[in-house]
């Protein structure tokens, strides 16, 4: 990277301008996120095809979650979201120290969201309802039953995993902002991973009524 | 040598018809553009070859109805196309309601099948002639395809799920299977043979699985037991007509009216040769009824059928088919 | 043109909208509404989506460019599933006459 | 001795402004960049090609004699990978396009340099996981790996290869991402949309389809790997699962694929056909156009590669109907092309050869793809060496033609040198014969039933194979050829001026090779495409 | 070099600025494009159900006996389809059988134990002696 602890970060060689450099950037992240989306979009595919195939299974499954914790998570997503946001609105504004706070929050809470689902995870190891050749399901409807959680531990696990690579990259921008590397002229990381940290919001968006919410309304 | 070189799978089913002209057709259209434009390349660059160092090219307009002209007509002549392989597919995939059902399991490197009357076999499937027959199939393992050249049909094979083809043989023979989708190790070696047989042959077969010979050389042998070479020669028609290319000609009966020869027919003048005399023939020949038995009849029938016309043909040993793709003949 | 700074009062009038959506959206879960339970969500879903796009990632005030990128995207994924899809829900209609043993 | 004329200092271009490994792979410099894919990418096409070649060995012979079943199914699955996933694929946008796009609009680089380089390091890293998987035997599948055999029954390397293609795609998404990025906001003054060469939105179209692809196979194979580690049954019947989702799935991706295999060789035709008949391309707007429609078009038809493995009959007729639509747009390309020619100044350099050559053995692997397209014909079809004949037809007689030319063409400008013309003429001519007497008995034989992925076949096929083998051996001293006189011309070829073929472009306005910063002076474009009136004015003013 | 001489190319004059981009035109192309599909799903429907009813039509009247009427199974015993599930149902089955208890012979007074208890019962009274009556109850289970 260029510029040393306290430079921002200036305008690249082969760009004529800042706005120039900024909209390169800006529209680099966007097709980024397009191969994302198209990358959960498969997982979403077999979800549906499945779903479609066997809607009773599925609604046994989904009753296992815990739907309590699956709205906490949902609202501290949200929330970090928002503080996401806010540490965009700082480093266009060239506030150095609101750009580190509001960066953290969202480490913060995103590091909550992963913990929560940590605390799901292993009720479900302790019950058995994990992928591979330990399940075991008791009850009616054990394939589909198990297809559903293999679709519930791959699309979260996914989500989380990218959560952790987004969480990595926080932390080294909230470094960087410490270090005074952001400017309005260029806080195009900020930008770039306020993007990235948005879309990860939105998977869990969908996410979320498609794995917890399906079958409340029948009584199981 | 060039004998040799296959070019054209042998037609052995209904289907098999259809699926080549609808074949030959696409690769004369596409030869026709393939040469259309070949030609026109090869003329202009020889045409308009650069004659100077400093020489450009002449830019013309392009022209929107000759953008869409030439787009239109393709796209026409492929939704023909289109229209046409879609209802060959789908005569292909849906079997009439009558076809007989036999099942199938393919499993790594064989083919397990399973006749209606409850026969089993393995890699081989013997079929009747002319009857729709549909296989319904599955998979232990891996996917695997069940693919008759001979017939046109191909149909993978899952598992965990029942697929379907259909077919109706048209040709006595015995045609490869081969397994048409990579399945492993011996994807190469997981082939075997349908085998298509007269009807008559097919019960004989059902009952012993004994093959034996089939019906027309039994029908070739019976003819010279009881006698009928003694009298019908292949070449000769003084004592006794000639029954080379008989089958399916005209013959004027002694009280002139005329008869097509079919099998009633033969069977008619096999048991009872008097009822229908055929002109300028004494009525020399014997009854053979209460000597000879349905099933000779059948295989006299047979063989007398597959007399061709060609008269210097006698002795030699009948084969049911040649065809350049077929296994040895398993008798 | 340089670059829109939206203002921190309309983050969290979204971030409560948000909220709210997320708070209807389980409680629909719980009614009895047929093939409406799954429309209900998923157009919940979609209209958080929406104003995440729009305004958490600045696209409400973003290039054309970047609109017609986004909608794109989403359009591919509509196209995949439906696709595939189109082929689940045709299965045995026309090969085969009835189901078999 | 005073007064004599000093020679002046070597100027300096992007190949001697920097000595030293690092320089090399520290380069942020898009054209050296694209001579480290060059480098790469030959690497693996002359392994792929051995594997052709054995492949072609051992099915001279009806019996499997010369490898086991098994290496066979490992040669053939190598083959297949490496040549699409490392060869292929890359190919001319990570060189050719890497090299000459940001020429092409003026621009000193890409948007984004070191996401280049990265995507370099990203392949080799996906390369390096295949290479691994291939020292430990290789793997069985088929470079299609349909499960269940890849997830649950194969005995081989399949985590490793896959894991692989799925590093391998990411240098693919990164490249298209960038291209993307620089050709909407990196072009010089006066660039529209309309006066872009060709090339450029031939690479456009392909950077579309890689971006929304690309993952749809990465999540395939990450499921595949899962399956077979991890024992999650995605695809298990016995759960509900259904292998021919993974088809689905990987299909989408792949049909879409073999679009980003031509288009930027269909780009390089333009260019080739622009160039030797010194007019501008026929129908520029519709020659442009269809580069996206079959961008788009071509995301609508996967299907077609399942029409018997069970997919509903209803989806098979809507693919089959698409596929129909789809090749339209390449059939208004090819009647473009020939256009072109009419009353052009056509000169038959080699580039021009290879331009040819790709109309008429594209057109036949383009027919004949129609024909896959045709439910009636597939049926039968599928599966057999017809499916390999054309897609061979397409992708070598279309593709790699489209390749050479380009390599040929713009070699002047990459290496400052010229290349024997003698001996490209030669190999284009052995390459064009040895091609076809390899792959048309193909078509025969498919249509015979001989199938795919056979290590031992019925005899009555064996002579269209002995044809095809010895096409074989004819078409790898063809290519051959290049290798050595191309190689040799980098030290030994005569220098080449800027613009040695009197064609039009921004890349022939600057130096053979060209300065770092691509430019001595920023461009400005005032001219539309392929204006040659106005280069021979300026050339005479 | 002024205003005049080069048009706006849009980005690099201006970035952000869609000179280039005809929106207008994409959408109707999308929307086109939508319709084409739609409009093909429709048409091919027809051509596809069309055809199946086409040759539905000339399919023979069923048999009149009911036992000839397709589909209907092959003699026993079948081919094996899936193994794996059919020993899993058979290893399911023999499980349920010495795990549980039940009659093996409700008429003569003979049931079974589970497996567990049995060998327990053994090891505490000792392997059976031959009598030349069956002893109910303390049997093993005979299983199948
Ligand atoms: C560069 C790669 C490339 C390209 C461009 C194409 C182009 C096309 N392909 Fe091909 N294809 C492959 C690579 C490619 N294909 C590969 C690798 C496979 C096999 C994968 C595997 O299984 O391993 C495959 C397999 C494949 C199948 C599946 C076969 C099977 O497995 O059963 C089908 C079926 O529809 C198909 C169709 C088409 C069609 C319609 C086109 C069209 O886009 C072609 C359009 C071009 C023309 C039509 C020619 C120009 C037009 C004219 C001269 C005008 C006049 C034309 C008419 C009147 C028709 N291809
Ligand atoms: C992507 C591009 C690509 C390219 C360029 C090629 C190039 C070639 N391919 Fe291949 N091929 C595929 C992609 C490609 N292929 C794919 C995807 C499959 C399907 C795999 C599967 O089923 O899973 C396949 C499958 C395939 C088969 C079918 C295998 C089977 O189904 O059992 C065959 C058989 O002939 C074949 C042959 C060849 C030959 C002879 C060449 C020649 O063009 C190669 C020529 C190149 C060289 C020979 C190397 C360079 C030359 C030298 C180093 C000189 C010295 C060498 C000699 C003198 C021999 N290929
Ligand atoms: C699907 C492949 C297969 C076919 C076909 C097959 N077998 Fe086997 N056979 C096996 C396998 C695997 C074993 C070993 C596993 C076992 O004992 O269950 C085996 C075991 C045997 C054994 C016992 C060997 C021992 O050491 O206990 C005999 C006897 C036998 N087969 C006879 C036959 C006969 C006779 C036929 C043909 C009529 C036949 N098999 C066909 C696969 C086959
Ligand atoms: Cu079974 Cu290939
Ligand atoms: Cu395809």
């Amino acid at each position: 990277m260029q510029g040393e602890s306290s430079h921002a970060f200036g305008l690249a060689h082969h760009f004529d301008s800042f706005d120039q450099q900024r909209e390169a950037s800006y529209l680099g992240m966007w097709v980024f996120l397009v191969t994302e989306i198209m990358f959960f979009g498969g997982l979403f595919t077999a979800y549906v095809v499945y779903r479609s195939g066997q809607g009773a299974a599925f609604a046994i499954g989904s009753h296992e979650l815990d739907i309590v914790l699956g709205s906490i998570n949902t609202a501290v997503l949200i929330g970090s979201s928002l503080t996401m946001a806010l540490a965009v609105w700082a480093a266009q504004t060239g506030r150095r120290k609101a750009i580190v706070a509001f960066i953290l929050a969202t480490i913060l809470l995103g590091g909550l969201f992963l913990g929560i689902k940590v605390v799901e995870y292993s009720a479900k190891f302790e019950h058995h309802l994990v992928p591979g050749p330990n399940f075991h399901w008791q009850g009616p409807e054990a394939p589909g039953v198990e297809m559903f959680f293999n679709l519930y531990f791959l699309m979260t696990g996914l989500h989380a995993a990218h959560m952790v690579i987004g969480i990595g990259i926080l932390l080294v921008v909230a470094i960087l902002a410490w270090r005074g590397s952001f400017s309005p002229e260029n806080h195009n990381l900020v930008e770039g991973i306020g993007l990235y940290w948005h879309f990860v919001d939105i998977v869990w968006i969908f996410l979320f009524p498609l794995l917890y919410l399906l079958g409340r309304n029948i009584q199981v | 040598m060039w004998k040799n070189v296959p070019l054209f799978p042998e037609q052995a089913s209904t289907l098999a018809s259809e699926v080549d002209a609808l074949y030959l057709t696409f690769l004369g259209i596409s030869i026709f553009f393939g040469l259309l434009v070949a030609g026109l390349v090869i003329f202009f660059a020889i045409r308009y070859r650069r004659r100077a160092e400093d020489e450009i090219g002449r830019p013309e307009k392009a022209g929107i109805w000759l953008e869409i002209t030439w787009s239109v007509i393709p796209l026409a002549i492929l939704l023909g196309m289109f229209a046409w392989g879609a209802k060959v597919y789908i005569g292909a995939f849906r079997p009439p309601s009558d076809a007989v059902e036999y099942f199938v399991t393919a499993k790594q490197w064989m083919w397990k099948f399973q006749h209606p009357q409850g026969n089993r076999e393995i890699n081989e499937l013997h079929v009747p002639v002319g009857q729709a027959i549909r296989l319904t199939m599955t998979s232990e393992d891996v996917i695997h395809s069940f693919f008759v050249p001979a017939f046109r049909v191909k149909a993978d094979v899952l598992p965990g799920r029942y697929t379907t083809l259909w077919f109706e043989a048209t040709k006595i023979g015995t045609y490869h299977l081969f397994c048409a989708e990579y399945c492993g190790v011996e994807h190469s070696k997981m082939g075997g043979s349908i085998t298509v047989m007269e009807p008559a042959d097919y019960e004989m077969w059902l009952a012993g699985r004994d093959t034996g010979p089939s019906v027309v050389a039994s029908g070739q042998k019976l003819f010279r037991v009881k006698a009928c070479s003694t009298c019908h020669r292949p070449d000769s028609a003084t004592l006794a007509p000639i029954l080379h290319g008989l089958f399916g000609e005209e013959v004027e009966l002694e009280d002139g009216s005329t008869q097509i020869v079919d099998e009633n027919y033969l069977r008619e003048s096999i048991m009872n040769p008097i009822a229908k005399l055929v002109r300028g023939y004494k009525p020399l020949m014997p009854t053979y009824q209460g000597q000879i038995t349905e099933e000779e009849v059948l295989q006299l029938i047979g063989y007398i059928k597959s007399l061709a016309s060609d008269a210097t043909e006698n002795q030699g040993p009948e084969s049911d088919s040649s065809s350049p793709a077929s296994t040895p003949d398993e008798g | 043109m340089s670059e829109y700074i939206t203002p921190i009062r309309t983050y969290l009038a979204v971030f409560l909208a948000l909220m709210a959506l997320t708070t209807i959206t389980v409680a629909v879960a719980f009614l009895e509404l047929g093939p409406f339970n799954d429309i209900a969500a998923m157009g919940i879903a979609i209209t958080k989506a929406c104003l995440v796009v729009l305004y958490f990632m600045h696209v409400r005030h973003s290039s054309r460019l970047t609109k017609m990128v986004v909608v794109a995207g989403f359009l591919w994924l509509f196209i995949l599933i439906a696709f595939i899809m189109s082929d689940y829900l045709t299965r045995g209609m026309i090969s085969l006459q009835g189901p078999i043993g | 001795m005073s007064d004599t004329v000093t020679t002046p200092p070597r100027r300096k271009h992007y190949l001697n402004v920097d000595y030293g490994i690092k320089s090399w792979l520290l380069t942020q410099d898009h054209k050296r960049i694209a001579i480290l894919y060059l480098i790469s990418i030959t690497f693996f096409f002359i392994i792929g090609g051995v594997m052709a070649a054995l492949i072609r060995v051992e099915l001279a012979t009806p019996l499997g004699d010369l490898v086991e079943a098994d290496t066979y199914n490992r040669l053939f699955t190598a083959h297949g990978v490496l040549m699409v996933f490392l060869f292929l694929i890359p190919s001319i946008p990570a060189v050719l396009g890497n090299f000459l796009i940001p020429l092409m609009i003026g621009a000193k680089d890409l948007a984004f340099p070191k996401l280049n380089l990265g995507s370099w390091y990203v392949y080799n890293l996906g390369a390096l996981l295949m290479v691994a998987a291939l020292l430990r035997g290789g793997t069985d599948t088929g470079w299609t790996f349909y499960t269940p055999y890849s997830s649950t029954f194969a005995d081989s390397e399949v985590i490793l290869t896959a894991l692989g293609a799925f590093v391998v795609g990411f240098s693919s998404i990164m490249t298209g991402l960038n291209f993307i990025v620089t050709i909407h906001r990196m072009r010089a003054p006066g660039l529209t949309w309309f006066r872009l060469p060709l090339f450029v939105w031939a690479h456009y179209g392909t950077s579309l389809i890689q971006v929304l692809g690309t993952p749809v196979v990465a999540i395939a194979i990450l499921l595949v790997a899962a399956e077979r580690l991890l024992h999650i049954g995605i695809f298990d019947p016995a759960l509900g699962g259904d292998p021919v989702l993974f088809q689905h799935l990987f299909w989408f991706y792949s049909h879409p694929a073999v679009y980003i295999m031509i288009l930027p060789s269909m780009g390089v035709i333009s260019e080739l056909i622009a160039a030797f008949s010194r007019k501008r391309i026929f129908g520029y707007k519709f020659v442009a156009f269809s580069s996206l429609a079959i961008a788009v078009l071509g995301f609508l038809v996967w299907g077609h590669h399942l029409f018997v493995s069970s997919q509903s009959i209803y989806a098979g007729l809507i693919f089959s109907v698409l596929s129909m639509l789809v090749a339209v747009p390449s059939a208004v390309k090819v009647f473009n092309w020939t256009a072109t020619l009419y009353q052009g100044s056509i000169s038959w350099q080699t580039p021009m050869i290879y331009a040819l050559g790709f109309i008429g053995l594209f057109v036949i692997g383009g027919l004949t793809g129609t024909m896959l397209a045709t439910l009636g014909i597939d049926m039968h079809v599928h599966d057999t060496y017809f499916v390999v004949a054309h897609f061979h037809y397409i992708m070598v007689g279309g593709a790699i033609m489209g390749y050479l030319g380009g390599l040929h063409f713009w070699w002047p400008k990459i290496t400052g040198r010229m290349y024997s013309v003698f001996w490209s003429k030669i190999a284009a001519g052995l390459i064009f014969v040895g091609f076809n007497l390899t792959f048309f008995p193909q078509f025969l034989l498919g249509y015979m039933g001989m199938p795919r992925r056979y290590h031992a076949y019925p005899e009555e096929f064996q002579i269209l194979n002995v044809l095809s083998s010895a096409g074989a051996t004819i078409l790898g001293l063809g290519y051959l050829l290049p290798l050595i006189y191309l190689f040799w011309s980098m030290r030994y070829g005569e220098r080449a001026g800027d613009n040695p073929w009197g064609a039009y472009g921004l890349e022939w306005e600057t130096s053979s090779p060209p300065p770092t910063l691509n430019f001595d002076e920023p461009p400005v474009v005032t001219t539309e495409a392929y204006d040659y009136l106005s280069l021979r004015e300026k050339k005479l003013a | 070099m002024t205003e005049a001489q080069h048009p706006h190319t849009g980005p690099k004059d201006e970035p952000g600025l869609d000179s280039e981009l005809n929106v207008r035109d994409l959408s109707w192309l999308t929307v086109g494009l939508l319709v084409i599909l739609v409009v093909a799903a429709v048409v091919v429907w027809f051509i596809g159900f069309g055809i199946r009813d086409r040759l539905a039509a000339e399919d023979p009247p069923p048999p009149a006996l009911p036992e000839a009427r397709m589909p209907y199974q092959p003699p026993e015993p079948h081919l094996q389809v899936d193994p794996r599930q059919q020993l899993l149902d058979l290893r399911a089955a023999e499980e349920e059988i010495l795990s549980t208890r039940g009659w093996v012979d409700e008429t003569n007074g003979l049931t079974r134990i589970p497996i567990d208890q049995a060998m327990d019962l053994i090891v505490e009274q000792g392997l059976p002696t031959p009598v030349s009556a069956p002893e109910p109850s303390e049997e093993s289970p005979t299983g199948n």
